[in-house]
């Protein structure tokens, strides 16, 4: 479905990425792993075409991405739920929410709100606050639900649980896998192994920019196998 | 006396609903965009030339507005692409700095094209004479027809920016513009759009404004701080706050220039209220905004808070 | 001869609000000097334009570089009373000649007069002093007065309620950028007065006027006026005008050759009505022109100069005046109604003569030639 | 053992939110207490409260014997109160060094400060905490770069080092693991391990609980602005209500 | 190349005092020198807006009331016959430090656009406070008869020795401002801007820091608008209008927010050129107008940082 293929990129003058392949199959969720400042947001903003790729093929469902505006590469399918959160602080829960929605209707789209909103009962009790005001944990499930409500095909989870509560963690690695089931195609990355170990079909780690490592779970929960050595000290 | 005060009233209701129409285009641009544009005053006076332009090409009036608001419009739609799009992301000093150059640059153009003679837009005939309205006060007809579009023009604006989702995606815009890309909306045509439409407003003000005030170069600048006056009185951002705020503005202004000279006189000596008077009379605004802005930092009816 | 050339500066508003003014008074200035082939006292002449944009501050930098830079024989200005207090002091002091072509106010023509100073006009009063003699001739009890709140326009109050002897029901300075009157119309309309006097110049009248007609007070009260209604607004002001008089030295069809030949020089170049800013700036050339004749040419010699403007032995376009011991004028006054010449164009017509001869209120104050 | 910070019945709501509740708990002198609950049970607002930056509806702040209320951020921060904040809040247009000397130097002399000189030695001044710090948390070689170009770990332990470099009495950790990877978060657990503990006493707010229970000598969990409940590690884990609030197994869904 | 960067900006400051005489004298023009007078005096007004401005982070929208303060308070005294340097100066640092006080501890509790906007607020309240006191001359402004004496050490109305004069107050105005930006205040003052959170949690008081920051900020203005009374001979109100304190931005903005060469390097250009364009055209803001627009397009740090391209010539960026 989306294929990257020895992508490099870079901000300015300076090179980050420099050789990232991924290839995401359809209704499969995959998994981007590696140390901090290793490339993996860079590798997202890429996809998305906020950094310029150098180098390498990018294409999703046959087509390529590359030099395409942002919002285009969006309106195909794809969303984003970016790392810190990016919520629109000026809007309320609903509206965050309905803004950016793709379902066309009034109907429709209150349907998916209130999907959304049984998903996280907690942004229910806050649907009319300023999203600048909610705790860190409340805006990253009003990312996701913004994420969902533009109904993608592959979604894309940058720290999906970052300064998330075990208990918050637990729901949302239990919807990602409620949106597996239902077949939606979902790259995440985080950094607890083993809730990506169990929802994570592939694997990939980032060491410097390159893809170093690609492997099965089976793979990566083995405490001595080269894939945790690569994401250790 | 009760009559007076009650036309004083009216006068003032007037003048606040004449600065919301100005302030209008503002609390987009400004206000939901964050963009400071201190050219928003020569939109104003460009709206004001455009439809005395167009009167004397169309002789009717209400097409003149209409034209003139599609001049500056197209206008504000230039000056986005060609300018404000490559400062959104810049301080607000910046946009200070481009937006001063632009009051330079349209105040010499008109004055280039038109010359510095005030000019005069005209008024159809029926709406150049008064009207009785009850209590037997005469009111100029044009007046009450300014008063019904500043309110007609609040509603669509209030639903379009709170009930619309085009609205939120400005306000979201404003603050994380790559994000709502991200999400899959073309920002750049949207803030054209707003941006335009800002400009528009302006322009239908300046256009409905020419005939009560002096339609002359520079005619931008005595509107244009009392517009940023009103929107950040009213809260950044809320077209009910600026509404109420420029109404506010209105009857306090109007009010202060009527009767505090005459109120101060019955507690000084004359030769001290008389010189006093219309003094405080003009201050009266900016004292209003300091004391909101000191006890309500957000304006009075806040809209957006930051995290 | 090579001798150098006259030089003469002009401070005047050329950009901004006072611009209708200023832009006047250079078509009148202009109308002259090529009138004269470009020359004063038959010598060959240099004419530099300052623009003071009704700032005092910036008007007085123009005026202290024409004297001091450009060293000029004559400095013609300013277009307004706050520019002219501003620059006065300088160029007085250098010992240069300074020419009024409009503003005169109060102070200038009393305690700090000067004798290289002439205000060549009109003392600022005057208009409103005939106004004011105006109305008592006509039987006027109760009177509401406004002007701008700046020198010019507490001057020409002055003057109205110097001679005015019925009882002022209403005394308003706006500020000077307001241009919306509504407050104010309502208040003359509950003071219901006979007449009403105002001082606006510029765009300001335009509005006031207007706004006067469309409050409806035009019908029911008399609207006088000074400097408000005339070739600089007219055209703008349109029908609502009609019917409104002021206090002048000077319209446009006063019947003396002076006159006639300029208005038909004046239409001719610019085609249209001058104002009496546009004749007063013409006045000022040609009254230079006549004093740099009588000394012969030797405009360098000031105090000659000086003595030669004083005698003011020349053809006025407003008919006969002679300087006053003060530099001010003696002159008519006459009554303006606004109304449609035969070839239908709105015009500020002379309808009487209110008073002959008049000299200004400030004279006894000037201790020069006492 | 004395205590270092004593709250009592604080209440803190916005508008109709109320984000604490009576909170009343005590953190010992040398000990580290932990704070955790579930996303939105008022932790931060909480810290905010001590640290002034937030004025409590009721209760009361106690560092020491020494009655807080009613003092601003930077006179709490000068009797000792040291804190860091859940997204990293750093001066990211000076040096890493620089950053380190100015939170020394707003400690040491915290009136107006005009001379040039001053200045330019601060850095020379402070140089031997500043190495020390450097050292103990291994950005010796970033010392020069600002802030901005750093990578998420380096942050975080430069936001820590900040708040500890003035030897402050009671430590207030607002998620310092947040964001790490788990190589980078074992070494900071370690840092605060060997370096901190005994010296300062602690208040940790975390959602990492394996940092928490190896860490924590007390633990106090907060849900919906209220205290669940109070106690050691061992008695917070087997409390049922704390596992149906707030813990549960990642992996299990 | 270090000494350029360390003394770039006393550099342009020692150019921009001398460029006036040598002008002046080639051209046998003195008058020529009140043009520099401005330069000189407009960018002591500029600098102390830069302080609050660039290092502080402060965008005052009334800045230029101080002017109006500094030239009022010197135009009273001169015209009530205070002609003296030891009088004035210390009546005008009060009266500017008073009003900075005011509106500093008013506009200080609030931020960004706000802040912004209250300072606009209360600038236009001493704004109409000039105008429409008659005291002050009202709309028209008062002309000012004496110039500051120095006990008969030099005489004011000499073109050369005038000059003297403001360049040397100007000169030791800007050097103080130079020096408060460089200090340990200086660098506070950053990290208030910086981070105000963080910076009050390590211990600072940023409202503090803030208000005496303005309060000084405020004093060198009101030295700006004593010295343009002097220059001026004049106080009008518009010294201290929006319009005024618009251009003062304009100017720092121009010149390079933040950079200590900026001031100078903004009131040069900005001074200059409108002097040069309107001596040749009334039409002189269509151009001026536009030279703005590229200005900030194209040199996003200023004409400080123009100096970078050219070898590096400019003052220690405190951004
Ligand atoms: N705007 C930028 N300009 C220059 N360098 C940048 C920029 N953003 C990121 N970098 C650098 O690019 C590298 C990769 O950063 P990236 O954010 O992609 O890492 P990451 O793998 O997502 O790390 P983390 O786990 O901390 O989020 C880092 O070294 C970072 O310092
Ligand atoms: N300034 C504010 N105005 C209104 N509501 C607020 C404000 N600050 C916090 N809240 C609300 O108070 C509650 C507590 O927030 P707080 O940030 O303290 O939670 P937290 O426990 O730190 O959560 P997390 O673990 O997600 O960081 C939240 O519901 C939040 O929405
Ligand atoms: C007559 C007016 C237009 C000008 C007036 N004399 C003044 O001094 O300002
Ligand atoms: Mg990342
Ligand atoms: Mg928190």
């Amino acid at each position: 479905m989306l294929k990257l293929e020895n992508v490099t990129a870079s901000y300015g003058a300076v090179q980050v990425l420099f050789g990232v392949s991924l290839t995401l199959e359809k209704g499969s969720v995959t998994t981007l792993l590696g140390k901090n400042g290793m490339g993996k947001s860079t590798t997202v903003r890429t996809i998305f075409g906020l950094t310029d790729a150098i180098g390498g093929s990018i294409t999703f469902e046959g087509e390529s991405l590359i030099h395409q505006k942002t919002h285009k590469i969006a309106q195909r399918g794809i969303a984003l739920v970016p790392e810190g959160r990016q919520v629109f602080p000026t809007l309320d829960v609903i509206e965050n929410l309905v803004a950016t929605s793709r379902y066309r209707g009034a109907a429709r789209r209150r349907a998916a709100v209130d999907e959304i909103l049984n998903l996280f009962p907690r942004l229910a009790e806050r649907r009319t606050s300023f999203s600048g005001l909610l705790s860190g944990g409340e805006q990253q499930m009003l990312a996701i639900g913004r994420a969902l409500m533009t109904d993608p095909k592959l979604l894309i989870l940058d720290e999906a649980t970052e300064g998330l509560a075990p208990n918050i963690r637990r729901e949302i690695w239990a919807a990602l896998k409620r949106l597996k089931s239902e077949g939606m195609t979902i790259l995440v990355i985080d950094k607890s192994l083993k809730p990506l170990c169990r929802i994570g079909d592939q694997h990939s780690i980032l060491v410097k920019g390159k893809t170093a490592w690609t492997g099965l779970s089976a793979e990566l929960e083995d405490p001595s196998s080269e894939a945790r050595q690569l994401l250790a000290l | 006396m009760f009559e007076l005060i009650a036309e004083q009233l009216l006068n003032g209701l007037q003048y606040g609903i004449l600065l919301f129409l100005i302030a209008a285009g503002l609390t987009l641009i400004f206000g939901v965009m964050d963009f400071i544009n201190l050219s928003h005053g020569s939109m104003f006076m460009m709206g004001a030339y455009f439809s005395i332009l167009a009167q004397k090409l169309t002789g009717n009036f209400l097409v003149a507005v209409l034209l003139a608001g599609a001049g500056v419009f197209a206008l504000g739609m230039l000056i986005e692409v060609l300018l404000a799009r490559r400062l959104y992301a810049r301080s607000h000093l910046d946009q200070v700095l481009v937006t001063y150059g632009l009051i330079l640059l349209a105040n010499e153009s008109v004055s280039t094209i038109w010359g510095s003679v005030p000019l005069y837009s005209g008024l159809p005939e029926i709406l150049s004479g008064h009207i009785t309205l009850p209590l037997g006060i005469p009111y100029p007809a044009y007046r009450l027809v300014v008063i019904g579009a500043g309110f007609t023009i609040a509603i669509a604006l209030f639903l379009l920016i709170q009930r619309t989702r085009i609205g939120m995606l400005v306000r979201a815009g404003a603050t994380h513009r790559t994000m709502v890309s991200v999400m899959g909306v073309n920002i750049g045509f949207l803030f054209a759009a707003v941006f335009a439409l800002g400009a528009l407003l302006a322009g239908l003000a300046g256009a409905l404004a020419g005939p009560l005030l002096s339609v002359q170069p520079g005619m931008g600048e005595t509107v244009l701080i009392l517009s940023f006056v009103v929107v950040v009185i009213g809260g950044l951002g809320s077209i009910k706050g600026a509404f109420l705020a420029a109404i506010i503005v209105g009857l306090l202004d109007t009010m202060g220039r009527a009767f505090l000279r005459d109120l101060l006189s019955s507690i000084f000596s004359p030769s001290v209220a008389s010189d006093t008077g219309p003094a405080l009379a003009s201050m009266l605004v900016y004292i209003l905004m300091a004391l909101v802005l000191f006890f309500r930092p957000e304006g009075l009816i806040p809209m957006q808070k930051r995290a | 001869q090579d001798q150098d050339p006259v030089k003469v500066g002009f401070v005047l508003s050329l950009s901004g609000p006072g611009a209708v003014i200023g832009l006047d008074m250079q078509r009148g200035a202009e109308l002259a000097i090529e009138e004269l082939g470009g020359t004063i006292g038959g010598r060959a002449a240099e004419f530099i334009f300052e623009d003071d944009q009704r700032k005092p501050d910036v008007g007085k930098q123009a005026a202290e570089r024409l004297v001091q830079s450009e060293k000029v024989d004559v400095v013609v200005g300013a277009s307004f009373s706050n520019v002219m207090m501003a620059i006065h002091r300088p160029v007085t002091r250098a010992k240069t000649l300074l020419l009024s072509p409009n503003p005169a106010p109060a102070p200038l023509a009393g305690e700090d007069c000067s004798p290289y100073y002439f205000a060549v006009p009109f003392q600022n009063d005057q208009p409103a002093e005939a106004i004011g003699i105006h109305l008592n001739n006509i039987g006027v009890k109760t009177a509401f007065i406004l002007a701008p709140n700046y020198q010019a326009g507490r001057d020409l109050l002055a003057g109205f309620k110097r001679h005015f002897k019925g009882e002022l029901v209403g005394e308003i300075y706006t500020p000077l950028e307001q241009t919306d009157f509504s407050a104010e119309l309502t208040e003359i309309r509950s003071a219901n007065p006979e007449a009403v006097f105002i001082f606006y110049p510029g765009g300001l009248g335009i509005q006031f006027v207007k706004q006067y007609s469309q409050a409806g007070l035009k019908d029911s009260i008399p609207l006088h006026s000074a400097f408000t209604v005339g070739g600089a607004t007219l055209e703008a002001i349109g029908e609502d005008g009609l019917g409104v008089t002021s206090g002048s030295q000077w319209a446009y069809d006063l019947p003396n050759e002076a006159n006639k030949a300029f208005v038909a020089a004046y239409r001719a170049k610019y085609n249209g009505i001058p104002s009496e800013f546009a004749a007063q700036a013409y006045d000022t050339i040609r009254l230079i022109d006549s004093a740099a004749k009588a000394v012969g040419g030797k405009v360098e010699d000031t105090d000659a100069m000086a003595a030669a403007i004083k005698s003011a032995n020349f053809e006025s376009v407003r008919g006969s005046f002679s300087f006053n011991r003060n530099n001010h004028p003696i002159h008519n006054m006459y009554l303006l109604v606004v109304k449609k010449n035969d070839a239908g164009e709105l015009v500020a017509s002379a309808d009487s003569l209110i008073v002959k001869d008049m000299p200004d209120a400030y004279v006894d104050a000037c201790p020069m030639g006492k | 053992m004395s205590s270092a910070l004593i709250l009592d019945g604080i209440s803190k709501s916005f508008g109709g939110i109320h984000a604490l509740s009576k909170v009343s708990f005590t953190l010992k002198t040398g000990g580290i207490h932990a704070l955790i609950g579930p996303n939105g049970a008022g932790k931060t607002t909480l810290v905010s409260t001590i640290s002034g930056a937030l004025t409590p509806d009721t209760g009361t702040v106690r560092l020491g014997e020494r009655l807080l209320n009613g003092l601003s951020v930077h006179e709490r921060s000068r009797l000792g109160l040291s804190r860091t904040y859940q997204l990293t809040s750093l001066f990211s247009n000076i040096t890493v060094r620089e950053n380190l000397a100015l939170s020394l130097a707003a400690r040491e002399t915290p009136g107006l400060t005009f001379g040039q000189m001053a200045r330019r030695h601060s850095a020379k001044r402070f140089a031997h905490q500043i190495d020390q710090a450097l050292e103990d948390f291994g950005l010796q070689e970033k010392a020069d770069a600002n802030p901005a170009v750093l990578s998420h770990g380096d942050r975080r332990r430069l936001e820590l080092a900040m708040a500890i470099i003035t030897e402050p009495k009671v430590l207030l950790l607002d998620e310092p693991l947040a964001g790490l990877s788990s190589a980078d978060a074992e070494t900071l657990v370690h840092l605060i391990e060997t370096r901190l503990r005994g010296d300062v006493p602690i208040l940790l707010i975390e959602h990492d609980m394996e940092a928490v229970f190896n860490l924590a000598d007390d633990i106090t969990v907060l849900v919906n602005g209220e205290v669940l409940k109070s106690g050691t590690p061992d008695e917070v884990r087997a409390s049922s209500e704390v596992q149906a609030a707030y813990l549960s197994e990642d992996d299990d869904f | 190349m270090s000494f350029i960067r360390t003394y770039g900006n006393i550099l342009t400051l020692a150019l921009a005092v001398a460029i006036g005489p040598i002008v002046a004298i080639t051209m046998n023009d003195p008058y020529l020198l009140s043009t520099f007078e401005r330069i000189l005096i407009i960018a002591v007004a500029a600098a102390s807006l830069n302080m609050i401005l660039g290092f502080g982070g402060m965008v005052s929208f009334g800045h230029a009331v101080f002017l109006g303060v500094g030239a009022y308070a010197t135009g009273l005294m001169a015209n009530a016959g205070l002609t003296s340097l030891l009088v004035q100066l210390p009546v005008v640092i009060v009266a500017s430090a008073f009003i900075a006080l005011f509106i500093g501890a008013i506009a200080l509790r609030t931020t960004g656009i706000y802040f912004i906007m209250i300072t606009l607020a209360l600038a236009q309240i001493f704004y109409y406070i000039a105008v429409s006191s008659s005291s002050f001359g009202g709309d028209d402004g008062m002309v000012i008869y004496e110039r500051t004496t120095l006990g008969g050490f030099y005489d004011p109305f000499d073109n050369y020795q005038f000059y003297g004069f403001v360049a040397a107050v100007a000169v030791v105005l800007i050097l103080s401002i130079n020096h408060l930006v460089g200090s340990e205040f200086g660098q506070r003052l950053v990290a208030c801007r910086e981070n105000p959170a963080r910076a009050e949690a390590l211990g600072l008081n940023t409202f503090g820091i803030r208000l005496t920051a303005f309060v000084i900020a405020g004093v060198f203005c009101g030295l700006a608008g004593f010295l343009l009374a002097n220059q001026s001979e004049f106080a009008t109100p518009g010294y201290a209008n929006w319009q005024r304190s618009g251009e003062l931005l304009a100017i720092v903005i121009l010149g390079g927010v933040g950079a200590r060469s900026g001031p100078v390097l903004g009131a040069f250009v900005f001074i200059w050129l409108e002097h040069a364009l309107s001596g040749w055209t009334t039409h002189w803001a269509a151009i001026f107008g536009p030279l703005l627009i590229l200005s900030v397009l194209f040199f996003r740090g200023g004409l400080a940082s123009i100096g970078t391209y050219l070898g590096n010539l400019r003052g220690e960026r405190a951004r």
